[in-house]
Formats: structure tokens, C-alpha cells, sequence
């Protein structure tokens, strides 16, 4: 990677966003004009329960730079227990990504209800700031 | 004969390596195999043979064959791969060399030669060393082939102890012993016989198999396979192959990638049918594969008796226990 | 068996997708041929091309019929890549390559009366013969079709099936359904069933058989109790194949590759084979 | 062990003989004496293969899923390890312990074939006695926790990410993609695996690091919280790799995270990630 194509080069960012609240968070900081960086490509899922973190290792893979996942807080969840299996499935899933050498500051997963419009635009913001500073990701065979 | 010190191997390995490169038996972590001359790991001329075969030379894990363009109903870019470039194979073994041969035979012959294979093979030279002791799992004599030279080889070198007897087997042969000249001297040696310990008879094999189909050896055989790949990818002669896309947007390439009939999915066929269900059916395959439907279409054995899959099958299924056998029983009475 | 003249046989030439004609609501036949409006390559009847829509994967389809300048390949929807293929549109680029396998026997049909049972989407690679028998119309004898599908809606090739082929000489067409209420045109019976009911004479005929698996075995029962011996009767076999070339194993049967051995077989040569197909 | 030998064949001559089985499975020498391959006994006189030294490595308890729904009961040899794995294919609803008669033995270890010392599998096992058998042969042998069998982990952990990265790139380089590992583990038993299903495309069929590590991850994390440590994917793995170091890492998370824990000790304790408790550590706030 020259240096030329360092300046150019901006992060590519997948977040999972739980359709009831981060989803929702998503839409009111859109609706409140709210500006957040554009790298983050949002993929609306019924519930984070959904994303099965093999997933995870597949958006790394296929050239993913940073990846959030992002869903209703413990007890909001619409489907109940949902978001209890994300939390323990992620903390796990956290752990091995670092364990296999990926920068922890790569993948996040955070709580957004549907009225934190704010909190969705500053955790966005910080991911794609962490991931701009850190660079590229060559682990588990990003792409280019 | 011409021989080279053992103490000089270098010098001639800096001199081969100069215009073509140069693949060597090593140790990289870990793992012994055919690796390029000066990659980081230990150098092994005196280990029996290596655990991956040389087979990836030729025939790799997995080979780009063409890349293409898209434009939504346009192709519009279509360009085949070839990345072959001329390679000195240094150190192989005689029964790996018999593989090569089986390879040329499948991928050259009857009536469609494999370019990619053929690119490869044309700018491969050979270079066998005789076997002066054998491992326990080695039996290549019982499957006709010499531990001591092998005739396919474009030089053959003998280990006469503390140099190499060097030869020329063809004129791409000559030319590498020709760059060798100030190195050489001459003397007297004459290459150590030796013979395998684990002996199989193996006459009269694919005749008796061809009537045993449906004998219950099969069953009590496969019982204990768990059905892995170990055997078929640490084999110098499978050369079954998939082939499959990869898309990234509006451009990707298609690959081969090497295949194991031993896998569940290898003959299921997309209405859902499988012609070979269970693990019964592919451990008959393969064994009948080595043993018998490779004689019947090229005339020799596709075994050549390098012990790797008796080594490594976790499970210890061992393809001579099973040639015994054979032995002990009629074509049609059951086990 | 003219041989691939494209310099690496596994890789397809780039073709053009013409036409595609409705068959049936899973069948559709594509028409295809190169940018400059040749055939990529002039199959002998029974042969096969590898038809492969790049960014999905690659089939083996038996060459149904060939035009001045087009081939015509029969596809029926029940895979990835059929999926894939049932979706696009005339002017499509696609690759194909070929042809493959050893195709029907010319030289022992010659001057013999031909039966064909076809069942469903077998009747596409049988078709090349057929239209190959009326193109050569001399060479051959009385000439029976004996074709069946599930329902009307199923039977594919109906132009050929009820206008072309019973005008041709001393030939004649039977249809059958396996299920169809009492104004259908044609036999309603399950093709075995029907194929007894005709009862044709064994003597000097060669027998083409080709459709699913099930259709096959009761038919070959009923044709050795008509007294055809297994040297009259001939099929193409269906195998998962991959290179097209006898090199992946892919397609083996004993010591034989159905890709290069085949795809067609006399049922004397199937019965030496082990039977795993 | 020779007393254990003879124990073994009498057991199954009578198992065999009064037809309380169908067929057992124990072990049998092959054709080196440093190897003890999975055997299957069908009648009484074959009971003389049985055999019993420390080279009996390869586990018995898999072999159950070929024959889901056999004619009569199967008898099975089960060391610690595989009555483990018995239990952890009777939660996962592979089989039903009625079609299965158990013969324990407790197991002081086994030897590694290739260098003749005690087998990675053996030095970290916590429970040689089987926990569940219908007859037990020999007494029972002591068992330890041996928490340092997470100590090469603890050694990983304190790598930083770069070096993380190099360590499992050069391992995950060997891996050849034969499958062994999921082929032997007790763990994985699904009907259909996801590397099978390659029309969804979780997985390409390529052999590189990027398809080799995705495999690998997605296997250590799918077993993560059934896995019985039994180590036999990282002894049936031909290229060596350290499978058992992915395995105790997300061991040694969950016991960390959500509780001590081992897998398939009974068949009804529930596995961590299967289940979540509302005052769960919080970390996503």
C-alpha cells in the first residue's frame, strides 16, 4: 500500500443493526440531520440475535475493515431473550478475534435503543476513527 | 562415475538455483515437504522422504485457471492463468518419481492434455536420489518400483555415503550435470542396494479385485474410516479435482482445488443422489482406484508404495493390511 | 468424435445466448452462438457441451440440436446453476466448451429401424439423434418415438413432437402422460405401461433410451421380455461431471470417465461396469 | 494393562455370546507396534483382537453415529475421554443411551506413537475415569485439575495482535482443509456442515490462509462450549496443528465469563452459550 493510496484509502465499515432499535437509532440521527462518517454500510437485521458470528469472520475476510453489531438494550429486545444470547455469543466471539490477532478495536459490539440517536452517531464516529487510525485489515486475509 | 562431495551439495544447489527455481526436501515449521532452496527451515537429504508429497509442483492445492471481466451481460475480459515457470525438482525419491509418472499418464494422455498440468511439467526438471535405508511404512518394491534409481528421473544421483554418484538420464538432464562439471570428480562407488522391510505381495491383484464388488471385505474394511482426506491429500497419485467461481463484484477467476472421494459430498449429484453413500462405497472406490480400475486403464499401479497414508491415517487404515488380506481370501467367500 | 479446438480444452469460448424458447414451465432451450455467429463447435448427435454462466459455475447439457450457426441446448431447472440460468435474457454472454463424451453409435444404427423412448427432459439429448436420423433419412428404417411426461403442460419439444416429426416418412410418434383428464390428446399411462401396449418386434431395431433412472429400469424390463438382447439397447447416462475431460474423477465408473468413455453406453458395456451410477 | 486385556475379551465373549450386543467396539494392534486402531468385534470368536496396551489413542465413541438406529444394543469400550463423548452425543440428540452398553475403563494415558512419551491428549486430562459406563474394568485413577493445561494459552495471550497474527498465519498456512478435525471430533455432528454446503457459500473450497483460518475459527467457535477436550482433532491433524490451543481458549473464556464449567459431564446441564442469565457480566453498554 504506498503512501498515495493511504490518504485515499477509507475504511469500509459493516455494522448489523437490529431492526426495532439500533435500526431505528439509525434512522432518527438520519432524521435529526445528524452527520455520521459514510464508510459504515448498515445491513438491518430482525434482531441481533440474527447475526451468527461466523458472519463476522466472513465480513473480515471478504475486506471488511472494522464491524459493529448493534442491537436493542438487555430487556428492550422484541423477541425477549435475544439480545441475552448476542451479549455472551459476542463476548466470546470478541475474545477469539483477538486471540487470532485482530486489533480489538476492529469489532464492536454496542447497545442502541431506538431513541439514541446520538449514542449510534458517536459510536459510528469513534469505530470509524479507531479503524481509520489502526489502517487497512491484511488479518484473516482482508482483500486488498 | 562422476560423483559430487556431499561437503560441496551447496555449491551445485547456489549454481541450480541461479536460473530456475530451485525446490528442495526441507522442514518448514514444522512440516517436511518440497520447499524453494533458501526458504527459512532445515535442509533434509538424509530423512527417508517427506510428509507432503512433491505432488503440489505440478498439481497444486489450489490453481487459478482463468479470470474474467463482467459488465452486466458482457464478459468482457476472458484470460486464462499461467504461472509456470521453470523449476528444479531436487531430491525426490523413486516412489514419488513413479507418481509423477502416473500423473503424466492422467493428465497428458488420452485424447485431452491438461495444459496448466503440461505448462508445469515441460519446465520441470528431476532430479531423484536413491534410497539408501527405508522408513517401515515404506513397501515401494512390493509395488514395483526400484528404492535404489528410478528411470523417469532427468538425473539420477546415488548416496555412496560421503559424496553422490551423479548421472544423466536425458539430454534436460545433461544440461544440469553439464553446469555441475568443476564440481565433479571421478571415482569408483557403486550404489548400496537396499530393500523395503514391509513387504506385500501384490501380483494377481487387479484381476481378483475385478470380481469382488459386492464381497463383504468392503464393510468390515471401511468400518473404522472416519472419512477424512488425510489419505487422498498426503497421496502423490490422487489427482481428483473440483472446480469452482470466485466473484468480487463485477470480476473473479475460476480455480481448481484438489478433491477427495472419500468426502460425502464429492459424487452427490444436485437432484440429491448420491452413487456412493456411505463410507463403505468410497473405501471400496479407492482402494479399487489404486489397485485395479488405474491398471485396468493405464496399465500400472496407482499405489506406488510410499507409506505416507499408513503414517498419517488417524484411524491406522493400512491399504497393505488390507492387500494381505486379500490374499487370505477367495473371491467370493465372505471374510 | 470431432475433438475441441479450443487450445485448453477447460477453458470455455465466449458465446451469446439468442434465443430462449419456453418449453415447459422448468425447461427452457437456449440458443446460443459465438460473437461472430458461428457455432463454437459442430457436435456429433449425443455429445456434450460444458454451458457455463461465469459467475455461478459450469453444467454438462447434452447438445439437444445444432442450426447453420447455433447450437441449442435443453436445460431444466433443478440446481444453482439452472436456477441462474432460468433467469437471464436473450443476449446474455456465457461460456461453453466442448464437445465432450463419444456420442451415439452412428455406425451401428445405420441401416436399422430406431426406437427412442424418452422420458421427460430425456428426450434432449435423444432429440440430436432424431433430427440427425430425418436429416440422413435413408441411412435408417422405420423410425418409432415413444416419448412421456408427467401432465400435457410437461411435455417439451411439442412443435417437433405433434407437427414435425409424424409428417416425416415412415415414422410415427407416440405421446403418453402420466396424468390427464379425458380430453387430452394423447395416451395417458406411465411410458413402461405404454411401451408394452405397443409391443414393437425386436428384430433388426436399435433401441435409444434415455429419461429418469425409474423410467429406465421398468423399461429395460419390459424390453428383455420383448426379447431385445442388451447389445439393442442404448442410453446416455446422467453423472456429476466436472472437467469434461477424463482428468477429475469426478464422473468414473470403474475404470471408465462417462465424460470421455460415454456419456453413451450399450446396456451390454453397462452391465461389465460395477454398478454405481 | 495385560489383566485389563483379558478382562476385556471375557467381557465381550459374554456380551456377545448371551447377545446382550449386536457388536462391540474396542481396539485391535495394527499392523506396527506402536498402533492400536478402532476395532469392531461382531461374534464371540473375533473377541481374541481385543486388545488393551497404550496405544489405544483413537476414540470409539463416533463410530455410534454410523449406526443411529441399530438392530440391537452396541457395546462400546469407553475411557474417560469417550464416555465424555458418549454424553456429549446424547445431549446433542445423536443417539439415545438405551441402544448402547458401556464398558468403562479407567485409563491412566496413553503413549504418543510417534515419540514414545505420554500423549499431549493424556497429559491434559482431567477425568481418565469414565462417568458413565454399564460395567467398569480396573479401579478407579486419580484425577487432578491440571489448570495449566491453559498455560501455553496464557502464554499466546500476552502476544501482541501482530504477532498473534504471525503465530496463527504460520499454523493455519499447514492446514491442508482433509477435514480430519471435524471428522473425529464428537462435537460435531451435524447433520449437514456448513464447509458441505458450498451453494450457500459460507466457505470457499480454496486451500489458502484466508478459507483455512475462516474453516478453523468457525470450528473452534461452533464447538466452542461442547467441546470435551478430548484432543483428538489436534492428534488426527497430519499437519500438527495446535487445534487444542483455539479449543482451551474459548474454554477458558466461558469459565471466566459465565462460570466454572466443563462440558458434558451429565447430559442435562444445558451448555453456556445455550443458554444466558439476566445479571450476565455487561460489556456492550
Amino acid at each position: 500500500m504506498d503512501v498515495i493510496e493511504e490518504q485515499q484509502w477509507e475504511p469500509k465499515i459493516l455494522a448489523f443493526c437490529c431492526n426495532w432499535c439500533a435500526y431505528s437509532g439509525a434512522d432518527l440521527a438520519g432524521l435529526n440531520r445528524m452527520k455520521y462518517p459514510e464508510n459504515i454500510r448498515i445491513l438491518r437485521v430482525p434482531c441481533s440475535a440474527r447475526v451468527n458470528p461466523q458472519f463476522i469472520l466472513r465480513a473480515f475476510q471478504k475486506g471488511a475493515d472494522g464491524v459493529l453489531v448493534a442491537g436493542c438494550h438487555p430487556g428492550d429486545c422484541h423477541y425477549a431473550t435475544g439480545n441475552y444470547y448476542t451479549r455472551r455469543r459476542f463476548q466470546v466471539m470478541k475474545r477469539l478475534l483477538e486471540y487470532s490477532g485482530i486489533d480489538p478495536r476492529r469489532f464492536q459490539a454496542k447497545w442502541v435503543s431506538g431513541a439514541e440517536a446520538d449514542k449510534f452517531r458517536a459510536t459510528v464516529t469513534k469505530l470509524c476513527e479507531d479503524v481509520k487510525a489502526i489502517g487497512p485489515s491484511r488479518k484473516l486475509g482482508g482483500s486488498k | 562415475m562422476k560423483t559430487i562431495a556431499k561437503s560441496r551439495i551447496n555449491e551445485a544447489l547456489a549454481i541450480l538455483a541461479k536460473e530456475s527455481k530451485l525446490l528442495v526436501p526441507m522442514k518448514v515449521n514444522g512440516i517436511s515437504k518440497y520447499a524453494p532452496w533458501g526458504s527459512e527451515g532445515t535442509i533434509q537429504f538424509e530423512e527417508v522422504n517427506t510428509l507432503l508429497p512433491p505432488k503440489d509442483t505440478l498439481f497444486p492445492h489450489t490453481e487459478k485457471m482463468y479470470s474474467y471481466k463482467i459488465a452486466n451481460q458482457e464478459i468482457t475480459e476472458l484470460n486464462i492463468h499461467d504461472d509456470s515457470a521453470p523449476q528444479i525438482l531436487f531430491g525426490v525419491r523413486p516412489c514419488d518419481m513413479q507418481s509423477i509418472k502416473c500423473m503424466d499418464d492422467v493428465f497428458l494422455t488420452k485424447s485431452y492434455v491438461d495444459d496448466f498440468y503440461k505448462n508445469k511439467r515441460e519446465k520441470l526438471i528431476t532430479i531423484c536420489i536413491g534410497c539408501t535405508k527405508t522408513a517401515p511404512t515404506c513397501f515401494c518394491d512390493s509395488m514395483g518400483v526400484d528404492p535404489s534409481r528410478h528411470e523417469a528421473a532427468d538425473v539420477q544421483m546415488y548416496d555412496l555415503g560421503d559424496s553422490y554418484g551423479i548421472e544423466a538420464q536425458t539430454e534436460a538432464g545433461q544440461t544440469v550435470v553439464n553446469k555441475l562439471q568443476e564440481l565433479m570428480e571421478d571415482q569408483a562407488g557403486d550404489p548400496t542396494a537396499v530393500s523395503c522391510t514391509l513387504k506385500v505381495d501384490a501380483s494377481g491383484i487387479p484381476a481378483k479385485l475385478s470380481t469382488m464388488f459386492e464381497h463383504p471385505i468392503w464393510k468390515e474394511i471401511s468400518r473404522k474410516c472416519i472419512g477424512c482426506g488425510t489419505c487422498t491429500y498426503l497421496c502423490p497419485t490422487c489427482y481428483c479435482f473440483d472446480m469452482e467461481t470466485t466473484n468480487n463484484g463485477n470480476e473473479g477467476y475460476r480455480f481448481r482445488c484438489w478433491d477427495s472421494c472419500m468426502f460425502s459430498e464429492y459424487s452427490r449429484m444436485a437432484g440429491g443422489h448420491n452413487p456412493r453413500p456411505s463410507k463403505n462405497e468410497r473405501i471400496r472406490n479407492r482402494f479399487l482406484h489404486k489397485l485395479e480400475f488405474f491398471n485396468e486403464r493405464y496399465g500400472k499401479n496407482l499405489c506406488v508404495g510410499c507409506g505416507r497414508c499408513i503414517a498419517k491415517c488417524p484411524v491406522n487404515v493400512d491399504i497393505t493390511l488390507f492387500i494381505d488380506k486379500l490374499k487370505e481370501v477367495a473371491a467370493d467367500e465372505p471374510v | 468424435m470431432s475433438q475441441c479446438k479450443c487450445e485448453n480444452p477447460l477453458v470455455p469460448s465466449v458465446v451469446t445466448v439468442l434465443k430462449i424458447v419456453e418449453e415447459t414451465s422448468d425447461i427452457k432451450t437456449f440458443h446460443v452462438s459465438t460473437k461472430d455467429g458461428k457455432k463454437p463447435f459442430t457436435p456429433m448427435p449425443g455429445q456434450l457441451g460444458m454451458f457455463s454462466l461465469l459467475t455461478v459455475g459450469e453444467g454438462m447439457f447434452s447438445v439437444t440440436a445444432q442450426g447453420e450457426n447455433h447450437l441449442e441446448f435443453a436445460i431444466k431447472k433443478c440446481g444453482m446453476l439452472t436456477d441462474a440460468l432460468h433467469e437471464i435474457k436473450p443476449g446474455q454472454m456465457m461460456g461453453v466448451r466442448g464437445p465432450y463424451g463419444n456420442g451415439f453409435p452412428l455406425d451401428l444404427c445405420k441401416g436399422k429401424d430406431m426406437l427412442f423412448i424418452g422420458g421427460g427432459i430425456g428426450l434432449a439429448p435423444v432429440r440430436s439423434l432424431i433430427k440427425y436420423c430425418f436429416e440422413q433419412r435413408e441411412d435408417f428404417g422405420k423410425i418409432d418415438i415413444i416419448y412421456g411426461a408427467r401432465s400435457m403442460n410437461d411435455l417439451c419439444f411439442k412443435e417437433d413432437l405433434f407437427e414435425n416429426w409424424p409428417k416425416e416418412r415412415d415414422t410415427n410418434v407416440h405421446v403418453t402422460v402420466d396424468s390427464g383428464d379425458e380430453n387430452c390428446p394423447c395416451h395417458i399411462g406411465f411410458v413402461p405401461a405404454f411401451l408394452e401396449e405397443i409391443n414393437p418386434n425386436p428384430q433388426g431395431k436399435i433401441v435409444v433410451l434415455c429419461g429418469p433412472p425409474i423410467m429406465i429400469k421398468f423399461c429395460l424390463q419390459s424390453l428383455t421380455k420383448m426379447g431385445f438382447t442388451d447389445e439393442q439397447v442404448i442410453t446416455t447416462l446422467e453423472m456429476r461431471m466436472k472437467c469434461g475431460i477424463g482428468k477429475c474423477g469426478r464422473c468414473s465408473i470403474g475404470s471408465k470417465y462417462v465424460c470421455l468413455d460415454g456419456p453413451v453406453f450399450t446396456m451390454a458395456e453397462l452391465k461389465h461396469l460395477p454398478n454405481e451410477f | 494393562m495385560s489383566d485389563t486385556t483379558v478382562k476385556m475379551r471375557d467381557i465381550a465373549k459374554d456380551l456377545l455370546d448371551k447377545g446382550t450386543v449386536h457388536y462391540i467396539i474396542g481396539w485391535e494392534k495394527g499392523r506396527f507396534s506402536n498402533q492400536s486402531p478402532p476395532a469392531f468385534i461382531t461374534s464371540a470368536a473375533h473377541a481374541d483382537r481385543l486388545i488393551w496396551d497404550e496405544y489405544c489413542l483413537a476414540s470409539t465413541a463416533k463410530y455410534l453415529l454410523d449406526d443411529k438406529f441399530p438392530a440391537g444394543k452396541i457395546g462400546i469400550f469407553a475411557r474417560g475421554c469417550d464416555a465424555r463423548a458418549i454424553n456429549r452425543l446424547i445431549q446433542d440428540g445423536q443417539i439415545n443411551r438405551e441402544n448402547i452398553y458401556i464398558v468403562g475403563i479407567c485409563c491412566s494415558g496413553m503413549k504418543d506413537p510417534a515419540t514414545g512419551n505420554t500423549a499431549d491428549k493424556c497429559q491434559h486430562c482431567t477425568h481418565p475415569n469414565p462417568i458413565v459406563y454399564d460395567i467398569l474394568i480396573g479401579d478407579p485413577v486419580p484425577e487432578t485439575d491440571k489448570p495449566e493445561r491453559f498455560k501455553a494459552i496464557e502464554e499466546l495471550e500476552k502476544l501482541s495482535p501482530d504477532e498473534k497474527h504471525a503465530y496463527w498465519s504460520k499454523q493455519f498456512e499447514k492446514c491442508i482443509r482433509c477435514y480430519a478435525c471435524r471428522n473425529v471430533c464428537p462435537a460435531c455432528n451435524c447433520r449437514e456442515c456448513f464447509v458441505d454446503q458450498y451453494r450457500v457459500g459460507w466457505q470457499g473450497k480454496q486451500n489458502n490462509l484466508a478459507e483455512n483460518q475462516l474453516f478453523g475459527l468457525t470450528r473452534a467457535y461452533h464447538i466452542a462450549d461442547r467441546c470435551i477436550e478430548c484432543g483428538e482433532c489436534a492428534r488426527a491433524c497430519p499437519m500438527d496443528l495446535p487445534l487444542m490451543e483455539l479449543n482451551r481458549k474459548l474454554i477458558k473464556d466461558i469459565n471466566q465469563l459465565f462460570g466454572p464449567y466443563e462440558a458434558s459431564l451429565d447430559t442435562e446441564t444445558t451448555p453456556p452459550l445455550a443458554k444466558y442469565h439476566l445479571k450476565d457480566l455487561e460489556e456492550f453498554m
